[in-house]
């Protein structure tokens, strides 16, 4: 089915859930309501002629320019019976954005969203275990959005490379600051 | 409406439960010599049986994507490479395919013969380390070393060409880095002579059909095409269970559909389908079949006479406005990349799917009531490089 | 390298019995170099095949082995990022003396490629753990990596265990052999 | 016992005037002696061996660079162990974690007192022999068990859980195939045993009752490869599973002492093998048997003792490791039962006077037998030599 058929097959049956759609382009997508992502994916997977049984891959995507500021959750769909694609997207204010997760429908959607939490911040609610997939547990930020700054240090390590460093470090100064105060000793000469 | 059914997370249930008390967690930790790399993998085991897994990531995130916002379209390619290393070529071919496709760019039908030759030598050498590492897991290390021996070979012809023997750098938006030396398709020739005559015999006979090997695999971690689908499993990993999807022949790119080869799927000889040895056993028939591919391209060549490859390569590439999601056959499954671009030289935003992430996802379903030694069985079956997963 | 001082540790002087009992300590030491398979990421596929059939390792004398328990020397190969820098150091400490680190490729030296951008990547491991040999290359080439166990074997060969630490510097910090490079030149 | 005691009265007459225990002292004391040495020089061989077998077989040099030949490979490593710093972990149990090597190595160094190195030298011919071997070599495992209990590692305990299991279910198949040649002899000793596989190739027991031995052989070798943690049954120490089994958290000179315990129970057990079913000390043809002046039986154990190590060398490096449940499958279901049913046939055998001492055929099975051997090994041999020139000649065509 090409994509203007599946548009219609879902305007069909949600009406006004659907918000928009573009249809040219190499990747044509549909604007699904925050809410109703959950049903619409449910009828995605279950529905015999669109068949999507397989979420190829869920990003999230940081407009702050755009009017007004949104973050995106994108869902790529893929039939392994129709052989046909589709895209579904998800606007979410960039303040406690927060989406009902798909993982009844796509058990792959679990760690997929767990990285969109860890990278930008999105809350799945509903997930079954909505922990950070790749930083580590005690990392403050959403790397991936756009107003992140590379913090001093992460307990006692260089985060933030500055230019200066390699002078700082010929000058002396002591490097691994905090827990890890460890400066690489010469080792023929110690005393 | 089908309601979806709340998935309900069994390592959090299992923890608190009260009369499970003699369970012990072990910790496979990130410094295991068996897991590819650094994947750290808790067990909760009663005995040597495995109640519940769960696998840690991101020992090795390297902030692919945010590296991809900061560098133009040119730059993302040594930090492509990067990400699944031992199929360096595949990545960037994804990467290189997606951009074209969304500034338009058709490359000469002799630069697309040129990437499937280069891509199909990559995918034998990806899947003999694949392979080879499962062997060392399993305890057989004689095999292993063998088959890094015939890589080495491969290697040779790639640093030949390219001058890097694993990260290469070769494939770039609208053509490659480097023509292919003259000399090149006879040695390729040769190579895939004995590639054909004894290394793949040798393999099957000393691997694939040896009963301890075949105890080991053929009854463990059996994924059902659903769960497969469902969890988006991809590549060998999908055809182990039976299901026979190739991009190759689904949506072909690089002329794919000119050659004929055949979806090797997994037959299920000793025991159910989609079994770790399944999975295993289409790695290695797939080597066959791209040996049979890099035959017919390089008859190709010959008859083809030599294009500028650095013809249809942009001065600055600047796609326009607009996104684009373009999936390959990369050796450990589809390799998926969304690319958004608002028009100038630095791409806005791009997500990689890789397929090790996505075969990881369904690792906590199929390790339930193993034994540690199928553990390690099932993630050498599932092949997964961390820097792919990690990105 | 040897941070724990043991009962003869560093005690004799030059004489002759002792310097002779360093060579053969350090000639043991320099040829059973038992390194760690500590393989994070390209450079551990690098790492393997120099331990393989065409580049043999095994040559030197030079075997993986499992745990930091028996091992001597731990090859950082791959790029260190910040939630793995725990871990290294953990494993570090497990090392009996004397160990002996090796920083394989540019992501381990000082965060290569991923120095600019990399918000996860640990600058460099020599934050978390004293290095004794860089080996650049991103990944370096096998023999770059032999090269690099060849220079470290040579500084093991020069290490003082049993005669106390003179001021003398060894060979490779290019310093002057009669023992003045360690006093700046007076201005 | 009386061997030394002679030659030293034959040397140095002054002995018999001396105290009794000093000169038992020094009977028994040099023997010993002896077997300790081979025992703590062995490992020097077979670890350079194992490296350069295993290197040949993976197609690489292995150690070429310490020594002329590489040979001085272990002594490199043996000093330098003696050098490492041996950790102990804080939650270790201190007593027990340096015990337990030390009942490992006297597990695998004891059974050398019965060992028949020739006619008549051998420590101690106890008429117990057999027996004393198989109650001592239990020994080790104790020590495997304290040593995966004391150093307080979840990898050493299951490492040592597995070990205790592999071992107690596959001593039974081998003590029970034991039986076979004691029956056959009728004696427990080993000197006895090698004395009655006397005469030549033929004569050994490996190809007494033809279909019936080589099988009893073959039970007892599977066995002895569980036994001795090695080949396909390594489990304790998988590498890729429990990181170094049991020996997880042991560093410096007692992981050495472990080291040296897996090879000396290596060479125990294939010595014993030989003994049992080629033949101990008595060469292939009873010409061989005496060079000149000089008894030539111990190079005769040695060499077979040797091949037998050879091979399990071979299969380690060729065969993946089987699973836990399998290899106990292996033990109970497979190896017990056959070793059971060669006692009973061997025992009915034995007692018809036709067939007291073997098959009437069997003097004419060894030497075809060993030769058809051999010469299939040559042939595999040149063909694959030849088959690499060929190889080589086309590439470079």
């Amino acid at each position: 089915m090409d994509p203007r058929a599946i548009h219609e097959t879902l305007v069909a049956k949600f009406g006004d859930t659907i918000t928009g759609a573009f249809l040219e382009g190499p990747s044509p997508f549909a604007v699904v309501a925050k809410d109703a992502i959950a049903e619409v994916a449910a009828f995605c997977k279950a529905s015999p002629d669109l068949a999507f049984d397989n979420l190829m891959c869920l990003s999230g995507v940081d407009y702050p320019k755009e009017t007004p500021p949104r973050m995106e959750v994108v869902y790529h769909l893929y039939s392994y019976t129709h052989l046909h694609t589709f895209a579904l997207k998800v606007h979410v204010p960039r303040e406690g954005p927060a989406v009902p997760t798909v993982e009844g429908t796509w058990g792959v959607a679990n760690w997929h969203e767990r990285e969109c939490w860890d990278l930008f911040g999105i809350v799945f609610t509903g997930h079954s275990d909505m922990r950070r997939i790749l930083l580590p547990d005690d990392w403050e930020g959403h790397p991936l959005r756009r107003d992140w700054q590379d913090p001093e240090y992460y307990n006692g390590l260089h985060v933030k490379p500055t230019v200066q460093m390699a002078e700082r470090a010929l000058a002396g100064e002591v490097i691994g600051v905090g827990p890890f105060d460890f400066t690489p000793a010469n080792r023929h000469v110690d005393e | 409406m089908a309601a979806s059914e709340t998935v309900v997370n069994d390592w959090d249930a299992r923890a608190n439960d009260a009369d499970d008390m003699d369970e012990m967690v072990l910790n496979m930790g990130p410094q295991h010599p068996a897991t590819h790399g650094v994947l750290r993998v808790e067990l909760r085991t009663d005995g040597e049986i495995v109640k519940a897994a769960r696998p840690h990531i991101g020992y090795l995130h390297r902030c692919f994507e945010k590296h991809c916002e900061n560098v133009d379209y040119p730059g993302v390619m040594p930090y492509a490479d990067r990400m699944d290393y031992c199929a360096a070529m595949g990545n960037t071919l994804g990467f290189a395919l997606t951009v074209e496709k969304l500034c338009g760019i058709q490359v000469s039908p002799y630069v697309d013969t040129v990437r499937v030759v280069m891509a199909e030598l990559q995918r034998i050498a990806s899947h003999a380390v694949a392979v080879g590492t499962y062997t060392m897991d399993i305890g057989a290390f004689t095999p292993f070393l063998h088959l890094l021996r015939d890589r080495e070979k491969i290697l040779d012809l790639f640093e030949w060409t390219c001058g890097a023997r694993l990260l290469y750098n070769y494939n770039w938006v609208g053509g490659v880095s480097h023509d292919l030396p003259d000399g090149f398709i006879r040695a390729t020739r040769d190579l895939l002579r004995e590639f054909d005559a004894v290394t793949y015999p040798e393999l099957l006979d000393l691997i694939i059909h040896n009963r301890i090997f075949v105890k080991r695999l053929a009854h463990v971690g059996v994924c059902s095409p659903e769960l497969a689908i469902s969890h988006d499993l991809t590549g060998p990993n999908l055809r182990g269970s039976g299901v026979a999807r190739d991009l190759r022949k689904d949506t072909p790119y690089c002329g794919y559909e000119t050659y004929d080869f055949e979806v090797c799927v997994g037959q299920g000889q000793y025991g159910p389908k989609g079994s770790c040895f399944d999975r295993n056993w289409v790695r290695v028939v797939e080597m066959r079949e791209s040996s049979r591919i890099l035959h017919q391209a390089l008859d190709r060549l010959e008859k083809m006479e030599k294009a500028d490859v650095h013809e249809k390569v942009p001065k600055r590439v600047k796609p326009p406005k607009g996104e684009v999601y373009f999936r390959t056959e990369a050796p450990r499954g589809q390799l998926g990349y969304y690319l958004v671009s608002d028009g100038n030289i630095n791409p806005y935003r791009v997500k990689v799917k890789s397929p090790c992430f996505t075969a990881m996802s369904a690792f906590h379903h199929l390790a339930k009531g193993m034994m540690i030694a199928d553990i390690i069985a099932l993630i050498g079956s599932l092949d997964i490089v961390l820097g792919e997963i990690d990105r | 390298m040897s941070q724990t001082t043991g009962l003869i540790h560093n005690k004799f002087g030059d004489g002759l019995v002792f310097t002779s009992a360093d060579q053969l300590i350090n000639w043991s030491r320099k040829n059973s170099i038992w390194f760690m398979t500590f393989g994070l990421a390209c450079c551990a596929i690098e790492m393997m095949a120099t331990g393989g059939s065409r580049y043999d390792l095994d040559r030197f004398g030079i075997m993986p082995r499992g745990t930091p328990r028996q091992s001597d020397l731990m090859i950082v190969a791959g790029t260190v990022t910040l939630k793995m820098a725990t871990r290294i150091k953990r494993l570090y400490e497990q090392m009996p003396e004397p160990k002996y680190v090796l920083s394989m490729g540019s992501c381990a030296n000082n965060g290569g490629p991923y120095w600019r951008y990399g918000y996860h990547v640990l600058k460099g491991v020599d934050e978390v753990i004293p290095v004794d040999v860089y080996v650049p290359g991103c990944p370096p080439r096998p023999e770059a990596l032999l090269y690099g166990l060849l220079k470290l074997q040579e500084k093991i060969q020069e290490d003082r265990v049993l005669r106390r630490r003179g001021a003398t510097v060894g060979s490779l910090a290019g310093a002057r052999l009669d023992g003045a490079a360690d006093t700046p030149p007076a201005k | 016992m009386g061997v030394t005691y002679e030659l030293l009265l034959r040397t140095f007459p002054a002995l018999a005037r001396w105290p009794s225990w000093v000169v038992i002292a020094i009977v028994t004391g040099l023997p010993a002696l002896a077997c300790f040495t081979f025992m703590a020089l062995g490992p020097l061989v077979y670890v350079y061996g194992e490296r350069k077998i295993s290197a040949f077989m993976q197609d690489r040099l292995g150690p070429m660079r310490v020594g002329p030949v590489g040979l001085l490979q272990t002594v490199a490593d043996t000093v330098k162990l003696l050098f490492k710093e041996a950790i102990f972990p804080r939650g270790v149990d201190r007593r027990l974690f340096v015990l337990a090597p030390l009942l490992v190595n006297v597990g695998a160094f004891m059974p050398f007192v019965v060992i028949p190195w020739g006619a008549r030298l051998q420590p101690a011919d106890l008429n117990v022999g057999v027996f004393y071997v198989v109650a001592i070599a239990s020994l080790s495992t104790v020590g495997l068990i304290m040593a995966g209990w004391a150093s307080n590692n979840k990898y050493a305990l299951f490492g040592a859980m597995r070990s205790a299991a592999q071992i107690v279910s596959y001593e039974i198949p081998a003590v029970i195939v034991l039986l076979v040649p004691v029956m056959i002899v009728g004696s427990l000793s080993l000197h006895d045993i090698t004395e009655a596989q006397r005469g030549g190739l033929q004569s050994w027991f490996l190809f007494r009752y033809f279909p019936i031995m080589p099988v009893a052989f073959l039970v007892f070798f599977v066995a002895g490869l569980a036994e001795t943690n090695r080949a396909p049954f390594d489990i304790p120490e998988a590498e890729s599973e429990l990181v170094a089994g049991f020996h997880t958290e042991y560093s410096g000179f007692f992981f050495a002492m472990f080291f040296m315990a897996e090879y000396t129970e290596m060479f125990v057990f294939s010595s014993v093998a030989t003994v049992l079913f080629l033949g101990g000390y008595q060469a292939p043809l009873p010409a061989l048997q005496q060079l000149g002046p000089l008894p030539m039986g111990w190079f005769w154990l040695w060499a077979k003792a040797w091949l037998l190590i050879f091979v399990m060398m071979w299969l380690r490096w060729t065969l993946p490791r089987s699973r836990v449940d399998q290899l106990m499958h292996i033990a109970w279901k497979v190896l017990l039962p056959i070793a059971l049913a060669l006692v009973v046939v061997v025992g009915g055998l034995i007692l018809l006077p036709a067939t007291a001492g073997g098959f009437p055929w069997d003097r004419w099975v060894g030497w075809p037998l060993t030769i058809g051997l051999v010469g299939f090994l040559l042939f595999v041999m040149l063909r694959a030599f030849r088959w690499n020139r060929r190889r080589a000649q086309e590439l470079a065509a």
